[in-house]
């Protein structure tokens, strides 16, 4: 067990190292100065800042110590906690940048991923009942997800916001209200997730719809599923086996989604204007603050990884087979 | 020990009418005439990929050239409608339909082409070297794509079709790789392929000859899925305001749309099409697919 | 001809090696022109494995594997394995998995030809084939030119046996060649096997059925747990078994005119004399045997 | 009478046409009887073991009826038949090693199965832990996954599980040929002592192994090309077989002290026929040393000595 999960932290942690290093590595092995290149586009007006910035970069990219230097001391800010200062918003550090947008992102994802899993493997268990089902839910499911993520979010926001007038297209909250815990500012607050939230939560789930009506129809095929049959066990209780046993590759398939799914947040926050890691983004694109940029990268793959894990944990305790096996069971 | 095929009767002998060979492509067929699912995928994917190769050689100037009046809805003119700048949106949609194809073909083959070589050297070989390549690729299968792929792009100043399929090759690979190493793995036990190592035979010679040939229509599969995956990856970096500089794709149109506000002012033809054009690509490629599954998987056949 | 000494096969199982299984302990035996050796065993006696180690499918964890005075574990490179294997081949146990599916079932005797005779000509090499099948009582008319599915599994393993034929080969190593065949065609097989060793040719026949073990063999060696129980010459082994693991597998065969009851009853009649076995500590890998007749060994007895 | 079969007929759709697996099987079974099904691969010898509990997808029933205990058993109607399944007719299947959930503790599936047939687990419970004992396994094993037993385990707990609700008839498909020797004499002998103490009322023992039958069976069907070619008592099989196919299979098998150099054996030339397009009359004739013109008529089914019958022209009637 301990075994099991060291190794997968190892896996974790090295995935970390490179892409701490990817990030390092990238602004330094472009062609050009960094810096120069960063501010001349970054076209800061005031001519003091700009010398200041100047300074203050020239000094974090270090690019006159040996690369091994400029590697550890980029290693030993970012273990501080350190992720330089934000250009586009000059002098606010990056990590409190990232840290007030985390919490839209977060509350979109989460009940995103979380609720479509859920909703996707019933759908496509339902799905494999029988032909008629199997062949219109399928293709809705295939379609669903060669959705682009920033489509689905235009088609809801243009149909149920600029055209039905039924939710707003734009922003976390209504700039008129200043955040607080009041009942019309959670309000106010929903109605600017929903939109988002239900693009995302429709293009991930036709992609758990058919991951789980394939698996399921290869548990209906197994031979315990046969067997059960040949007692003449009733459909319900073998559905039953065969859903659960098709859930455990479906939580593997979590983490494998991971990826996409966030990629699929930031495109649609973008859509929606919406305050989370995905307009910073665009926001760092558009005035060329790379530091941002990288700040955001390393906040996503770390938060990749914990998800990552907490999924590996998940899975342990969800599935007996790995379990035993890690206890060393008799076989 | 056991040797009871599941159709009696039906394995043996020597007394069968046709070759096997014709036998099995005939019977291919006959399951691919009947199959709903693959035809109106391919259908689908060929009609697209016509219009992108012969619709440009009918379009007059370049699909960012302002050829009309702003902000029309579709007419018989400007088939769908055009820009707030009077771009034509149908030549922008077929030369972006050209792109995305471009985009699909090379960042899903050099995904392809990475990726079945790590899998198949990795269930192959065994050993340490399956170890190595294994982490290599859960480290590149947990990495976000996209988001690696922003801040790499990001720092690029020249961007093309071609560079951004690069990109997208490198990065998109891992799962292929990890399903042709469970594919070769098991056909690598097969006793055909001791017998072609008995036979003085070299690993690639075995691998090219033995293992791929076998498995081909799952290569195949996997191919049309990163080809699609490729295609949806390209759309959000060209979304994002990474897309190619100067070009024109599906993505960069949508893209535009957003920026200029195509969604408040209600020109619903400048980001309906593009979209629409993507989601059919890459929804007809994934029900082709399955498809072909159920023609080749003979256990899909019965439902 | 071949000689196996101290020859070990450790597998690391888990990840990174966490636990050893120990696959084959220190298996000494000789295999000789002209002679048929048995080596029997239960699932997971490491009689495979040995097999795989002859044909240098698998490494050899230590302990040398003679073949003509020369090591055949330390054989490196490509084209000095591809020699060996002009001397030593095999066939294996499921005569369907060891056709490639997809091409037709004489394909394995044009990877020799590629391989081995390049230079031979097209009739010279028509008629080296139709020898080869003749010797292995084969038709060729009703096996040429045929997809594996075509034939019966009987036919499939002699052709595997004349493509072994084309080459000079010395030493044949046939792992579970017949345990996939039916009753009325394995025995033709194992003829052939009998037929090829008055034609001088060494053949090491691993098997799981001690009554075909003991039918074609002259010297047969029981495995257990990795480690040899019980060597000897096949009618002494079998007419006289020493080691209490080989009495408890006799005892349990079935047989054909014999009940268990009645093996049973026979058995506590006379019960057999015992012998002293040799003892290893707890921590020795080794597992040495005693010679408690002529030619007549037995080994370590494990739980 | 326990099982009666007539006239069965079972055919496999394929594309190419339906494979006639079973083409007209007639024959008996009495109570307490553990009869061997013997054949080579594609004589239909699973398909009849199948078709008595579950068609699958491909298989139909073209002709013939079952009788069991004197009630007719409509096989092709699935859904009337899960009345029979498990209560009265029970199955260990030649998957034995996988035909466990994989992720329920094997007490637990157990009992479900149980309650979904409309049985008391609580019941059944002291037997199930009584039985798991006699065929040597401590009822602890039912807090266990699949994965924490033996192979040999497993089969012993699907051979409990299977005769738990002491059915009438018990079919055992190849059950013990992934088995190691010795573990396999025990599961046989287990078997066996199943039928005797009264758990399982009769049994149709599949195997390709004809040594094994006849340590167990009281009788021995043996099926060529999708027929009956001679069933009688295990020893009459074995000594004295009428049949010519039984008498050349039987002369096909080495035992322990045959060796090479006392007696050669022999196989049976060429193969055996195609099921898509079967010959007419006896399907053995092209490769039987004995046949004649009157073989290209199908010979029938005769009694030719009480309890000894064969398919056979060239039989002594």
């Amino acid at each position: 067990m301990w075994r099991y999960m060291g190794r997968k932290l190892g896996i974790y942690g090295i995935t970390f190292v490179v892409a701490v290093t990817i990030n390092w590595m990238i602004p330094r092995f472009m062609p050009g100065d960094p810096v120069s290149s960063m501010l001349n586009r970054a076209s800061v007006s005031d001519p003091e800042a700009l010398e200041r910035m100047n300074t203050y970069y020239n000094e974090v990219f270090g690019l006159d110590t040996p690369l091994y230097q400029q590697y550890l001391s980029f290693w030993s800010g970012l273990l501080r906690g350190d992720l330089g200062i934000s250009v586009w918003l000059y002098p606010e550090p990056v990590t409190d940048i990232i840290l007030r947008h985390i919490p839209f992102t977060l509350g979109l994802l989460l009940p995103a991923i979380i609720l479509s899993w859920i909703v996707g493997n019933r759908f496509g268990a339902f799905a494999a009942r029988s032909k008629i089902l199997d062949n219109t839910v399928l293709p809705l499911g295939y379609i669903l997800t060669a959705t682009p993520y920033m489509w689905l979010a235009l088609l809801l926001a243009w149909a149920l916001g600029v055209v039905g007038g039924f939710f707003p297209t734009a922003g976390g909250y209504s700039f008129a209200l200043t955040p607080s815990w009041s009942w019309p500012f959670i309000s106010n607050l929903l109605t600017h997730w929903f939109l988002p939230f239900l693009s995302m939560f429709l293009v991930a789930l036709g992609g758990w719809a058919i991951g789980m009506r394939n698996m399921i129809i290869y548990e209906l095929e197994a031979d315990y599923s046969n067997y059960l049959q040949a007692l003449g066990a009733p459909r319900r209780l073998i559905r039953r086996y065969a859903f659960r046993n098709a859930m455990l590759p479906q939580i593997t398939g979590l983490a494998v989604q991971l990826g996409t799914i966030i990629a699929g947040a930031l495109l649609t926050e973008i859509v929606f204007n919406y305050p989370g890691l995905g307009t910073l983004v665009l926001n760092s694109l558009n005035n060329n603050d790379f530091f941002l940029l990288q700040g955001i990268f390393l906040f996503v793959v770390v938060g990749v990884l914990i998800a990552n894990f907490i999924i590996d944990i998940i899975y342990v305790l969800v599935d007996p087979r790995t379990r035993v096996q890690m206890t060393g069971g008799a076989s | 020990m056991t040797n009871v095929p599941a159709t009696p009767g039906a394995a043996d002998s020597g007394a069968a009418p046709e070759p096997a060979g014709e036998r099995k492509v005939s019977e291919g067929l006959h399951f691919a005439r009947r199959n709903p699912k693959l035809l109106i995928g391919t259908g689908i994917v060929l009609a697209l990929l016509f219009t992108g190769l012969i619709g440009p050689l009918f379009i007059d100037q370049g699909p960012n050239v302002y050829v009309g009046p702003k902000s029309q809805p579709p007419s018989s003119e400007y088939w769908m409608g055009t820009t707030s700048f009077g771009q034509d949106i149908w030549a922008q949609f077929v030369y972006g339909l050209r792109s995305t194809f471009l985009v699909g073909a090379l960042g899903g083959g050099i995904a392809f082409v990475v990726g079945t070589a790590v899998g198949f050297v990795a269930g192959f070989k065994g050993g340490l070297v399956d170890e190595l390549l294994n982490m290599f690729t859960n480290v590149v299968l947990v990495l976000p794509t996209l988001v690696v792929l922003i801040v790499a792009v990001a720092y690029l100043d020249v961007r093309g079709v071609v560079v951004q399929a690069l990109f997208i090759g490198l990065t998109s690979w891992p799962w292929a790789a990890r399903a042709v190493r469970s594919q070769a793995l098991s056909l690598a036990t097969r006793d055909y392929v001791d017998l072609a190592r008995l036979s003085g035979r070299r690993t690639w010679r075995i691998i090219t000859t033995e293992i791929a040939p076998n498995m081909s229509s799952y290569l195949v599969m996997s191919f049309i899925l990163l080809f699609g995956g490729a295609i949806l990856i390209a759309a959000g970096l060209d979304f994002i305001g990474l897309g190619p500089a100067n070009g024109v794709s599906l993505g960069l149109m949508l893209e535009s749309a957003v920026a200029w506000s195509a969604l408040q002012l209600g020109m619903w033809w400048w980001f309906i099409p593009p979209g629409a054009g993507i989601t059919l690509l890459v929804g007809s490629m994934y029900i082709l697919n399955v498809g072909l599954d159920e023609v080749f998987n003979p256990k899909l056949r019965e439902l | 001809m071949l000689e196996l000494s101290h020859v070990h096969k450790v597998y690391r199982v888990g990840a990174f090696g966490g636990a050893r299984l120990r696959a084959v302990r220190d298996v000494n035996l000789t295999v000789e022109p002209g002679e048929v050796v048995s080596l029997i065993g239960e699932s997971g006696s490491g009689k495979s494995t040995i097999g795989k180690m002859v044909l240098g499918l698998t490494g050899v964890s230590s302990g040398q594997i003679l073949f003509e005075g020369n090591d055949v574990s330390r054989i490196r490179g490509f084209s000095a394995k591809k020699e060996y294997y002009r001397r030593v081949q095999g066939v294996f146990q499921d005569p369907f998995s060891s056709f490639n599916p997809i091409f037709k079932a004489d394909r394995v005797f044009e990877m020799i030809r590629s391989s081995y005779f390049p230079a031979t000509s097209d009739a010279d090499w028509r008629q080296k084939v139709l020898d080869a099948i003749g010797t292995v009582r084969l038709d060729p008319g009703n096996v040429l030119d045929k997809y594996p599915h075509q034939l019966s599994g009987g036919q499939l393993q002699r052709l595997l046996i004349a493509r072994a034929l084309l080459l000079d080969i010395k030493l044949l190593v046939a792992d579970e060649i017949i345990s996939m065949l039916d009753a009325s065609t394995r025995i033709d097989v194992l003829n052939l096997l009998a037929d090829l060793k008055e034609r001088g040719l060494g053949i090491l026949f691993v098997t799981h059925d001690l009554s075909l073990g003991n039918y074609v063999s002259d010297r047969s060696v029981i495995l257990r747990k990795g480690a040899i129980a019980e060597m000897g010459p096949t009618r002494a082994v079998f007419e006289n078994p020493m080691h209490p693991y080989s009495r408890h597998l006799l005892s349990c065969v079935p047989q054909l005119h014999r009940t268990w009851t009645e093996v049973d009853e026979e058995l506590a009649a006379n019960p057999p004399e015992d012998v002293v076995l040799p003892t290893v500590g707890e921590d020795d890998d080794s597992a040495p045997l005693t010679e408690v007749e002529k030619g007549h060994f037995v080994g370590i007895d494990q739980h | 009478m326990t099982l009666r079969v007539n006239d069965l007929k079972v055919y496999y759709q394929t594309l190419r046409g339906d494979v006639h697996a079973l083409d007209g099987v007639n024959f008996d079974l009495a109570d307490g009887e553990i009869m061997g099904l013997a054949g080579e691969s594609g004589c239909g010898k699973s398909t009849l073991g199948k078709s008595l509990i579950r068609l699958d997808g491909r298989m139909r029933h073209v002709d013939g009826t079952i009788e069991l205990d004197g009630e007719n058993v409509p096989i092709a109607d699935d859904r009337a038949m899960n009345r029979f399944r498990y209560h009265e007719i029970s199955l260990i299947p030649q998957y034995a090693m996988s035909a466990l959930n994989p992720t329920r503790k094997i007490g637990r599936m157990i009992n479900e199965l149980l309650r979904s047939r409309g049985v008391r687990p609580a019941d059944v419970a002291e037997e199930l832990d009584r039985r798991l004992e006699l065929v040597g396994l401590d009822p602890d094993v039912l807090k266990r996954f699949p994965i924490e037993l033996s192979g040999g385990m497993k089969q012993r707990v699907v051979m409990v599980m299977a005769t738990l609700l002491d059915p009438s008839l018990l079919i055992a498909d190849e059950a013990t040929s992934a088995l190691d020797v010795s573990t396999q004499r025990s599961v046989v002998e287990s078997m066996v002592e199943f039928r005797d103490r009264g758990y399982v009322k009769s049994m149709i023992f599949v195997t390709h192994d004809i040594s094994l039958v006849y340590q167990m069976a009281d009788t021995v069907m043996v099926m060529y090309a999708g027929r009956i070619a001679e069933k009688a008592p295990a020893s009459t099989i074995i000594n004295d077989p009428q049949h010519p196919y039984t008498k050349m299979l039987i002369g096909a098998l080495p035992e322990v002290g045959t060796t090479t150099e006392d007696t050669r054996l022999e196989g049976i030339p060429g193969t055996p026929p195609g099921l898509l397009h079967p010959p007419t009359g006896c399907r053995f004739k092209d490769r039987c040393p004995i046949a004649s013109e009157e073989c290209s008529q199908t010979p029938p089914l005769v009694e030719i000595e009480p309890g000894h019958w064969a398919a056979c022209w060239k039989t002594g009637r």
